[in-house]
């Protein structure tokens, strides 16, 4: 494999007690690059966001960042590799407002740690309207727990693009989503392309995937099945992988 | 796109009232601040009967809030954090052993003070450290703290009632006047700002909102929930601390058995002043405002001789009452 | 040792009083050379049950025992002293004395009298007289040392037509003085003060400078505190049963019936309980140790 | 499809130690059948020194088991219901006074006690009608009820304890013994075995777990939770009594004290029985082990003649211990 | 309109606190009829599907059922009225096995009420394969908490089309499942309508909502701004309506 790969995962297998999720796992993501993880519910493809956001801890195998040798043991240090990731479950604390969930861990502050709060919330205000422009959300002080289902995506979306850094990790970050909604965000993946920022988008919608993605990763039960770049393959042959495996 | 007024007029505006319903600590605020409005014309109204704005009655006011406002002001910020600690009562009683013991020793009350914090802070962290270490219930470990330090209270100076006796400067730092103003009083009205900052203005107080309101989006977007967890109990150890300094410096001396349920009313406090038992909700202010309550139907209910030996039951309806009242009005906030 | 002996305090560890009791235990205990381990039922009188039968179960020579419910250790004790077993009550007795309990021997005093004395000294010292009230604060209202003394203080002010008011305390000292202070401010014809337990006598005296007044204060047991108030006139007398006695009598009456067959008696230790400024000095320096 | 087995191959076989350790109440099972291995050990290998297998003690265990036991099913049930219950310690004494007192004054005990059962369940009732009402935090509604009954106790009977002397059937139907079992054991074994039809094998018990776990969906399927949690506050003030009623008939007379801190001990049971204080988990038999494991505890100290000034302590650190094996058992399971 | 409308609504309106979700909203279901509720993230159409289930009472307004004036207070009044719920956040129970979330509230008992496990275990497990194929999971006694997003909504579904009776409500019950398991769903809408069970699909995709809807409801802002059978529109059209308003 070649050095420059932004992002290596090499026999990558995780066990949850007598459930085997991912079985010697190994896959990359290159520089600007665009990654479709694909796959039936249940394959496994969001233990793979989870690990290497460092949520959870590989049983076996690891990972390289920059060809470099590394483990996550915890968030902080996916972040400080550059991965963002937009989770499944949105990961927003309801009882906080929209401007707290977004600079959540993440504080604009002064030198005493005191929080600018005007300042995050003119952000908040603003990457709400460019990054995924959302109606109904009229102040970034509304609470999270009251917002709708799509709403809730949109401020999880809204975080990881804007703090994002090398590789953005976006684990089914649609589906929530209307019409608009998704042609906004998909745009905005192929415009961080554009930036140098790599994504990898886990989604059933295989028209969006085939849309925006470079290469394709399939999984079916914990495991990799097909890794093919999109000039090698047609809808079609993808969606015979997702489905039929 | 047409739309882009239609959203504003999705939203009413509403009244002040209404408004104030809806902060957070509004709903207790109004409360509070009926209740005060009722005490202080019937003070008016009756002055010899109702004794509530003597000097005196203010005065022991003033001095009888602080002891149970630093214990709810550290269990409280645990609480929100989405802990327990059940230990504060008898960790309030050990520090004050201590530091009465040391100085009556021949230490400065300027040394014994600040090494009886240091204590409390050290028990919290180890509290702290046990619930995380093991994944255990906090409930289970501080219900051990509670027993375990009521008997290093016993182990470390017997069943014996501890003196007292710092020098003058100490005592008038924690219980003396400034101004008309109880010292001790001051030093609360100090803890409250210095908490509302660091809890509702500082980075800190996001995190422990984040970690008590959904812990695993909190650790998911790379909060290091456990050292939240333990700063927090470092707090309610600490508090306790404070609490027993502030106590022992006002009473003079220290009994073995006090501070037993001191827990349950400092959670109680919280609790009246809007904080949710599951973490994620409160603020200082509610904090505040519920031991103010508790400690004002106390003493109202004094005043108006209730019979003693019930006093019990009447505070009890009373505070679920207040609370009720509380509710109420929050459910029109919202309506 | 060949003697081994169980002492069963009701209360908890954390109570002043018993600390002179189980120095004097202690100190029988070794004279005699007996095996000797304290219990306490933190006020739960099924606890208490449990610890007697326990005792018996783990082959004790002999039992010491504060018997604060004249029914509730009835079948336990009786059990024990079937099993050969020395049972001697100390500091409270089953009301109906040897004929309500298969105890052998019974040391302590009477608190009930104790705060009848109290009660009647006050009277004639400040000159209470009827339609007067006065206040007496009660840490733990339904403890029976909290019922006997309060019990005694309301049976002397009674016979004078006297009203005795009062209210539960807590065992927080801060707590208790605020109480007292504001129960003081609410009621200015309050004519007199009293303590019940350790607690309320301690802070008694701070309590009446807080609500601004001037009246009299009598209490109950010993600590520095309530010797320094009864030295500096702040309070008028205490109470004291002599608790060393009720601890080192019955340890020594086990190891005695138990090694020579020598037969248990009953003992008081309540004479000489009133301690006023005249004879407080006296006691100061052993307080903690044998007070 | 060519995948219909492949699903199969993911999970792989797990020992049967790992199957019990992922049981619920697994993990204090193994716990307690560690103590208890121990202590047979010892009383085999020190017959005279350590009577923990003689008759008498056995017995002792017996008698002692069943009053926390009957606090803990009943606080049990309605904390996996997602509601706390701290009056039970109150409810505890204030339905034994009345079952004593009415037996006192010439009725038999076999009505007053289903009166006294009656008085809890009404309180229980009451509980829940304030919270759910009101949408109160029950904590703050039963410490209003801690202090409350306890108030009504003095109120009812004054401070002084009363005399239980039942007919004799009465008295050997509770505390007396069958096939050398105690009667009030059998009992505690017939709740057991009840509730835990109940819990886990009725739908009330489904309602119960599902009410706790997440009430916005139990409520959004057509659960009715105020009625389920209705039904728990009544099961836990039911319960209380019958605790008061076991007690009262060991004991033969009511202290007016009694019951202060039950609340706690049994709450704490129920956690180390593997219970979940946010609802929602936990499980009848680990309530019961929980119990049981308090109780050898206390036992085994005392059959080593412990000292009894620093007993709690040694309970603390002994339960806390407890809780981190069974925490750390569970984690191996799920490994 | 015709007495024979399976569920009408009348003018309702909703507000939370200052916020008017739900403005003067009047609609029909038809029997055997499947309607599309379309619209944008925040619109209001969950707090419809709630509104209609008995989670949220409406601030004025009223339904109707086959004609008879109505409010349901609960869930268990719509239930009685055949209206079951596939909801947005799924509403289950993480810490119960699968089976007892799908019986959860309708266990099937004995006539002292206890619970007849081995038969719902049978029912569940082959509810589970039927009305949604889903891969992945072995066994009706695993715990909800550890299934995937998209087994998560499998096993609301199941619950849902197990139970179902006159009108299934659907709130966007395709965003977590793969390609195979949507269309199964599609064709069970489909099957169910042919049974004389009407749907209302809550859905972004306009191309599923298409495939499968007689009528198409259209909600912007709270209000509704397009009715239009399907007859009379075509796909286009309904993107620039859900779009544009
Ligand atoms: N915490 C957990 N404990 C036990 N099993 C788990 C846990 N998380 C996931 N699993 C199991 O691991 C497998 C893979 O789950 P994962 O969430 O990665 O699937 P996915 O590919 O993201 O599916 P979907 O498309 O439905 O989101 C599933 O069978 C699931 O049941
Ligand atoms: N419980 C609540 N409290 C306050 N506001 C709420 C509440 N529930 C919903 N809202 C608001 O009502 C509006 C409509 O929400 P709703 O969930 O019905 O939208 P939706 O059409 O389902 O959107 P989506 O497609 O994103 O699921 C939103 O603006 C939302 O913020
Ligand atoms: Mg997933
Ligand atoms: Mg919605």
């Amino acid at each position: 494999m070649p050095a420059s790969n932004l992002l290596e995962l090499h026999n990558i297998s995780k066990s949850f007690g007598a459930l085997t999720a991912l079985r010697d796992l190994s896959f990359h993501i290159g520089p600007s690059e665009v990654v479709g993880l694909l796959g039936d519910n249940g394959a496994g493809k969001s233990t793979t966001v989870n690990l290497i956001s460092g949520i959870y801890k590989p049983t076996s195998g690891y990972l390289s960042v920059d060809g470099q040798r590394t483990l996550f043991t915890c968030r902080s240090d996916s972040a400080d590799a550059g991965i963002e990731t937009i989770y499944q479950n949105t990961a927003l604390v309801d009882s906080l407002s929209i401007t707290r969930n977004i600079f959540m861990g993440r504080e604009r502050t002064d030198v005493f740690g005191f929080l600018k709060q005007v300042e995050m919330r003119d952000i908040a205000m603003e990457v709400l309207e460019k990054a995924v422009h959302i109606s109904g959300i009229d102040s970034p002080d509304k609470l999270v727990g009251d917002l709708s289902g799509g709403q809730k995506q949109a401020v999880a979306i809204a975080r990881a693009v804007f703090f994002k850094r090398r590789v953005l990790l976006l684990d089914e970050p649609t589906s929530a989503l209307s019409v608009r909604e998704t042609e906004a965000l998909l745009a905005q993946v192929l415009k961080l392309k554009a930036e140098g920022v790599s994504s990898v988008l886990v989604t059933h919608n295989l028209y969006h995937a085939y849309q925006v993605c470079d290469r394709f990763v399939i999984m079916s039960h914990g495991t990799k099945v097909f890794d093919v770049n999109k000039a090698d393959t047609s809808i079609s042959q993808l969606t015979e992988y997702v489905v039929l495996t | 796109m047409t739309d882009s007024a239609v959203p504003k007029s999705r939203t009413k505006k509403q009244s002040l009232l209404k408004q104030i319903m809806t902060m957070p600590a509004g709903a207790i605020l109004l409360v509070f601040a009926a209740l005060q409005i009722v005490c202080i014309a019937g003070a008016l109204a009756y002055p010899d009967d109702f004794r509530y704005l003597s000097p005196q009655n203010l005065t022991i006011l003033m001095k009888a809030i602080p002891v149970l406002g630093c214990l709810a002001l550290g269990a409280g910020i645990l609480m929100i954090a989405g802990e327990f600690d059940l230990s504060i009562g008898s960790v309030y009683t050990l520090t004050a052993v201590l530091m009465a013991s040391l100085v009556d020793g021949g230490m400065s009350a300027f040394i014994a003070a600040p090494l009886g914090i240091l204590l409390g802070v050290m028990i919290g962290l180890l509290n702290g450290t046990i619930t995380l270490r093991f994944g255990l219930p906090s409930f289970i470990v501080t219900l051990g703290g509670l027993l375990f330090w009521r008997g290093a209270v016993l182990l470390y100076n017997g069943a014996v009632q501890v003196r007292f006796d710092p020098e003058p400067a100490f005592s008038s730092l924690f219980a003396g006047t400034l101004l008309g103003i109880n010292a001790a009083f001051i030093w609360i009205m100090l803890f409250v700002a210095g908490f509302y900052l660091l809890l509702h203005r500082h980075k800190f107080g996001n995190h422990v909102f984040a970690t008590g309101g959904n812990p695993a989006a909190a650790t998911a977007i790379g909060i290091n929930t456990d050292r939240v967890k333990l700063v927090a109990f470092a707090i309610a150890g600490g508090m306790a601390a404070v609490a027993g300094i502030i106590a022992t410096a006002r009473v003079g001396s220290v009994q073995p058995g006090q501070g037993a349920g001191l827990e349950l009313q400092a959670i109680a406090a919280c609790v009246i002043g809007g904080l949710s038992l599951r973490g994620g909700r409160g603020s200082i202010i509610g904090i505040f405002l519920g031991v103010m309550l508790i400690h004002t139907i106390t003493d109202v209910l004094l005043l108006l001789r209730a019979p003693g030996f019930y006093l019990d039951m009447f505070i009890a309806t009373l505070i679920v009452v207040a609370a009720a009242f509380n509710h109420l009005i929050e459910r029109r906030g919202a309506a | 040792a060949d003697v081994k002996a169980t002492m069963i305090i009701y209360l908890d560890p954390s109570v002043q009083f018993f600390n002179p009791v189980v120095k004097g235990a202690q100190d029988a205990a070794a004279q005699f050379g007996v095996d000797l381990d304290v219990q306490y039922a933190n006020n739960d009188p099924v606890r208490q049950n449990d610890l007697i039968e326990s005792a018996t179960v783990s082959g004790v020579d002999g039992i010491a025992v504060a018997i604060s419910s004249s029914d509730a250790f009835d079948a336990s004790i009786c059990a024990a002293v079937k099993a050969g077993i020395i049972v001697i009550g100390f500091n409270n007795d089953d009301l109906e004395g040897a004929k309500g309990n298969c105890r052998q021997a019974y040391v302590g005093m009477n608190e009930f009298a104790s705060g009848v004395e109290l009660g009647n000294r006050m009277i004639e010292q400040f000159g209470l007289k009827e339609g007067d009230v006065v206040f007496n604060p009660r840490e733990i209202p339904e403890a029976s040392f909290a019922v006997a003394r309060g019990g005694g203080i309301e049976k002397a002010m009674k016979e004078k037509g006297i009203k005795v008011e009062t209210v539960r305390s807590g065992l927080d000292p801060a707590e208790a003085q605020n109480i007292i202070a504001q129960f003081l401010i609410a009621n200015p014809t309050v004519k007199a003060l009293f303590g019940t337990g350790s607690v309320t006598s301690t802070v008694g005296a701070g309590a009446i400078k807080d609500a601004g007044v001037n009246i009299p204060f009598g209490g109950f047991d010993l600590a520095v505190e309530i010797v320094n108030a009864v030295e500096s006139g702040a309070m008028f007398a205490t109470m004291d049963q002599q608790p060393y006695l009720q601890g080192y009598y019955p340890i020594a009456q086990i190891a005695l019936a138990k090694k020579y067959g020598l037969t248990p008696t009953d003992v008081d230790t309540g004479q000489g309980a009133f301690l006023d400024k005249s004879r407080i000095s006296s006691v100061k320096p052993l307080i903690g140790s044998y007070r």
